[in-house]
């Protein structure tokens, strides 16, 4: 039982840390939300330049094999800072299901340029209509004359207006899920983007037979590479709500120390100090579930999604409890967009949509509910 | 006892419906039910449709224009017209200055401001609460110094909610700056269009435009625009936040959404099953009725005994906590239902007038909503104060 | 819509509420549980004399006819004072069911006795197998050469041992559940009483092979009579508790203004407030949902079950979140029985347990949700 | 990070179990495990097995005749002991009023009591709370005053949990009426058996005597009995209370619940179906775990700190908190899991020595302790009195 910091690790969340603070201060954050530079962003070369873009992938797939503590402190010092940077999506999720199905020609041309800064991709694994559940895909891909075909959509894919090619999973003849690599330009490829609440870029994307070179496929199975590219990204999410979470506590807390009502600051009264402990309560209690999440990546697939399915529903409930009640202490402040919190607020909302909700997962746990 | 409505009370909700069925413009229902912001003139030309039919003022006493209706009829009406998507009438003119005018304005200012509030001429915003001052009205900043017939105000207003379409302001000011905190406080109403005016939009957390800071530089008044005495803004603006607040709960609304929530819950499938068969989230609706059903009972009780002559008081810092918790639970779940839908935000389909393909509208609003209906718990008095309003006056703690 | 009481319904809730503060102070209430008087106490007698042992039976039945409102004014006043009579166990309940279901010779032996406050009865409906089902009932009776022959058993049944007989549901060879008078000297029958966590009487009841005569039989299918009674008697429960609530909370309150700590009363401390405002809140509410539930008994079946689920639920957890409120703010003196408000908090949560707890009723509302 | 335990650390559970399987007495463990009382003779029993096995001094350092534990080592024992239904072992000697002799105790104080603790010799209770002053300690009132040799305490403690059983007792007196609140507090060590001391039960809202007021008249006391100097009783006070709080959240005995209440609603069955499989019922279970799983992470953690040297400071009043909220939360739900079995009460089978038949015993004290459970948020500092410990240290407010 160690829950210590390797002193890399040390270095790792005070380099971030600091960058953070330097390059992400609120006004930097507005800036650069209000006018999207299109291609990755001075922050994502920073990025790439310390490593960070290697560091969740392993060795082999030419990554700095980075374990889940180390993907846990990226992660919370982004979360921290609210940074508008498409790490997870742009990078973690589609990369480390490119590493687990890629050949070595389709890394070559695909992962080596995303850990190396020069494009970022997206993963389009949802469909509205299957909720938070990866495998009751309706679209389809149906291979005929050493071509595939694609037609169906694909919901809420993370950064797609950024990504130079699209991870699309589809339903195959033989009722396994496969998964192809879906570029922009491809004809019979249409996109809807958007805003997301927590202000992430996302689309839509609709496949009209949209046809694919045979090197286009990663797998003609990706169920079990798809959960475990998954687990490692709601790890992963915890952990960024963690970092939001202490930010909003840490606002909070100083809103009410310097707040005055009656004469006297927020912070004296004895209904708003016992919320704010149950704020920080609440925090402290997630991050132990993060922590239980981060670590169990390694373990045996049953052990680790039960895991991570209950560090994800409990952080949700956590988080949503935390951003209400940082509007609600920041009283009428907190309702405004001016005001730094409200956008952790809309992020620690959103968090619980991303990658399966409390009650998705909660459904998990309840289902493998052990007797003892 | 017996909490069924008289066969009187049943015609009347019939005739409300019919009104609702005939009148109401399909535009609007639909900007309404989809949860867009109305434009101006939408909210101009359903309260001209209510003034000729004689609704505006719902709770006018009949000598000033109003239908003569008592609690329970205003409860049915304000119900029909949340289950008709219609839009809620802006409160500021007919719910609140118009109540003030009436109880203390002068006979001329009675004469002149009642009837242009119920034939739509006049569009009022309030002048309540100043950066700094938020539950703590007494301490407010703003001042206005006599200057032979007017006064000349200095300070700033904010959350002047739809301000941007005002073209009048009631307001609090403070005429004596030595006199204790609420005793030099007076109520003035103020023409937008009087130089040293300056509106000022507030973005809140949903991207939306609906609240206002409004300041006042060197703004001259005329002393005839003061209602009641001088120093006796503080029992004007008291009068104001305790009167007629049996609606307080938020009742239509909320059954509104309950109803809105089941519906949506019965389609959007889980696991190829209704999600409102999923046992966590088909447990929280069910406790949302069952706080519902307690909640209409309670404010019917209220009603009741404001029906009787007794004005509600304490009780609905009950309804407003309780009627306030539910609608956010309420959202909460809406937006838990749309799943990964709920995150793609439309900015420009909900408050202002691009269009948008109908599978994206119809799920457009219930973030935006949820954090919306943030502000339930925190203005008109946050539940925090209205707990302690509970704690002192009925517990006398 | 009406929430007033009549004049008679005033002059009951005057005169119960004298005659509780005069004859059931804490310490009268201590004296009776510590030393039971075998039969009817004097202040059943009181009630008899009053007439209110005839209030909640219809005028045919000989009773006076008394509504759901003016069983919620008793049941109240009853739940204020705690008051240790049997009134709803041993009169209501069994009253009602005898007077759906019983001819002239059996209500003339058996209910006017019991109105007159000659004796009590119970009502045995539960098998703790069943839980809160009333109707998956296994003691069987059976017809053989014009008698009956029950086995089986019947558990909790309050009010057992005070009583001259009690009625027994059993399933029937039809499949449908009848209901059966047994007196307490049966052959057969045997009986183990003890009290409630609440201090009440209760006892379980064993049937081995017990033989009655047909004029014991009540009814051979009493399913629909047993749930009206239960409505009754779930409706009678909620204003009970509603009383109790009220007890409790003004307790609490007192305790509150007079108790200091810190060198301050504990009532200004503002976490305190709010705790007691939101157990005010919680009474408020299930106020209104007693008198939904007392006011529904005289609509149809499914309309007033539904209200009465509804209300039991609502209750059920109102009276927890008091009971634990309560015991909480009365610090370490509320562990205490010499406390007044342990009584309260016991009877509080052992409500739920009567007729159903919350889950049970909670269920039945979820099953009849209705779309709109 | 890593949350497994060590080969080493998994060989010391084993070893405990071993232990636990070996001589943990059947009709002990019969009666923990039926939540019965146990007699004085019960816990003098188990405690002597520890003693012999040089583990009941579980946080004593080896000098002191302790095994030598780290906080991972003792955290293991306790959830193994909760686990196989062996008694909480009787703290107020072993763990508490040891570590302040050891630490304040002049060496005969040490030579004189620790072994006789360590060999169950002295049953120790505790005198600290007095009526009027619950989690107020500074405001004691009871008065200990010089003659010669002696000290003369009058005064009345109470909330002394098994004092009926003990012979000695550590009391908080006041030395010095006249010094500020903390300042003229001393620590006494009292024979039972002195004239003057009064053991009065006190009968608590589950029926239980498990909790005492003991009167002090005139009770003199060698002066020799007193711990550190005169006036420094506030400085043992502190040290006891905040010394070893890695176990306060009480992780295995909550374990231990939530393993009976998934055994009990497993097999309880609701319309022909296991209770556990009741929507409703199995969400609160469900959430019962993830806090648990939640809870014992932010124990390992807390215990890790503690393993590095550093002191649990405020971080223990959260585990209190959560703690105690968890264990409520499970003594509710294996209440209602019984159904309307956990109406019937039999205080003669549980607190006594009466026999019960065993469909009876099984279910005997799931209400009683439900209501037991409630002092967990008040003894030992009342939940509301963490969150201001919480709200002043950690969060500077």
């Amino acid at each position: 039982m160690d829950f210590a910091l390797t002193d890399e690790q040390r270095m790792l969340e005070e380099t971030l840390t600091r960058l953070v603070a330097d390059r992400v201060s609120p006004e930097q954050r507005r800036t650069r939300l209000q006018a999207p530079s299109p291609g990755a962003s001075s922050l994502w070369q920073t990025f790439a330049e310390l490593g960070l873009l290697h560091m969740p992938f392993s060795e082999e797939a030419g990554g700095l094999g980075g374990d889940g503590t180390d993907l846990m402190i990226i992660l919370q010092a982004l979360g921290r800072g609210l940074v508008p940077e498409p790490y997870l999506f742009g990078l973690v999720l589609p990369g480390t299901l490119l590493a687990l199905t890629g050949d070595d020609a389709q890394r070559a041309r695909w992962l080596a340029p995303l850990l190396e800064g020069e494009h970022q991709l997206a993963l389009g694994w949802q469909e509205t209509a299957a909720r938070y559940d990866a495998q009751a895909m309706t679209t389809q891909a149906r291979q005929k004359e050493g071509q595939w075909h694609l037609s169906g959509r694909k919901d809420l894919v993370m950064n797609l207006g950024a990504a130079a090619v699209t991870l699309v999973t589809a339903k195959l003849e033989s009722g396994k899920l496969g998964l192809f690599l879906v570029p922009v330009a491809t004809p019979g490829v249409r996109s809807f983007t958007y805003q997301t609440m927590d202000e992430q870029p996302a689309g839509d994307l609709t496949l009209e037979n949209v046809t694919l070179a045979q090197e286009h496929c990663l797998s003609e199975d990706v169920e079990s590479a798809l959960d475990e590219t998954l687990a490692i990204g709601r790890a992963a999410l915890c952990a960024q709500a963690i970092g939001a979470m202490e930010s909003a506590c840490d606002q909070t807390l100083a809103y009410l120390k310097e707040r005055k009502q009656f004469g006297v600051p927020l912070a004296t009264f004895q209904a708003l100090q016992h919320r704010m402990v149950d704020m920080h309560l609440h925090l402290e209690q997630s991050r132990s579930m993060a922590i239980l999440a981060a670590t169990s990546l390694t373990l045996a697939n049953d052990e680790r999604d039960y895991k991570v399915a209950a560090a994800k529903a409990y952080c949700g409930e956590s988080a949503r409890f935390i951003a209400e009640q940082a509007i609600q202490l920041h009283g009428a402040m907190g309702m405004t967009n001016e005001c730094h919190v409200a956008a952790y607020a809309r992020h620690l909302i959103m968090f619980d949509h991303y990658l399966g909700d409390s009650d998705y997962h909660l459904e998990h746990v309840s289902d493998r509910l052990s007797a003892a | 006892m017996n909490l069924t409505f008289s066969p009187e009370e049943q015609a009347f909700r019939a005739e409300v419906c019919q009104f609702l069925a005939d009148n109401l413009p399909e535009d609007i229902r639909e900007r309404v039910r989809l949860g867009r912001h109305l434009r101006a003139d939408d909210y101009l030309r359903w309260q001209t449709l209510l003034s000729e039919q004689g609704w505006l003022g719902a709770n006018w006493p009949v000598e000033h224009g109003g239908p003569g209706w008592g609690p329970v009829q205003r409860h049915i009406f304000d119900e029909e017209c949340a289950a008709a998507h219609a839009p809620t009438v802006v409160p500021f003119g007919v719910n609140m200055v118009a109540p003030v005018i009436m109880k203390f304005g002068t006979p001329e200012q009675q004469a002149y401001y009642l009837p242009r509030i119920l034939d739509n001429r006049d569009w009022w915003c309030q002048g309540y609460s100043e950066p700094g001052a938020g539950s703590d009205l007494a301490s407010l900043n703003t001042r206005a110094v006599r200057d032979g017939d007017h006064y000349v105000v200095n300070g700033q207003k904010t959350w002047t909610t739809l301000g941007q379409h005002a073209n009048m302001l009631f307001c609090l000011v403070r005429t004596d700056p030595v006199a204790k905190k609420q005793a030099g406080i007076s109520f003035l109403l103020i023409d937008m269009q009087t130089p040293g005016i300056t509106v000022r939009p507030i973005v809140t957390l949903d991207g939306a435009h609906e609240v206002n800071e409004v300041f006042l530089d060197n703004v001259r008044v005329p002393v005839e625009n003061r209602v009641g005495e001088e120093g006796q803004g503080w029992t004007c603006a008291k009068f104001l936040l305790t009167h007629e607040r049996t609606g307080i709960a938020g009742l239509g609304h909320a059954k509104q959404a309950l109803r809105h929530l089941k519906s949506l819950a019965g389609h959007v499938e889980h696991r190829g099953r209704p999600l409102l068969e999923l046992p966590s989230f088909r447990q929280r609706v069910v406790k949302a009725e069952l706080e519902l059903m307690a909640l209409e009972v309670t404010n019917l009780r209220v009603i009741a005994a404001a029906r009787g002559g007794g004005a509600p008081g304490a009780e609905s810092s009950l309804l407003k906590v309780r009627g306030s918790e539910l609608r956010q639970e309420l959202s909460e779940l809406t937006r838990r239902a749309l799943g990964p839908a709920a995150v793609a935000f439309f900015p420009d389909f909900l408050y202002r007038d691009e269009p948008l393909d109908a599978a994206y509208a119809e799920r457009a609003a219930a973030s935006a909503q949820y954090f919306n209906r943030r502000k339930l718990s925190i203005y008109g008095g946050a539940n925090e104060i209205q707990k302690g309003i509970v704690a002192k006056t009925i517990l006398g703690m």
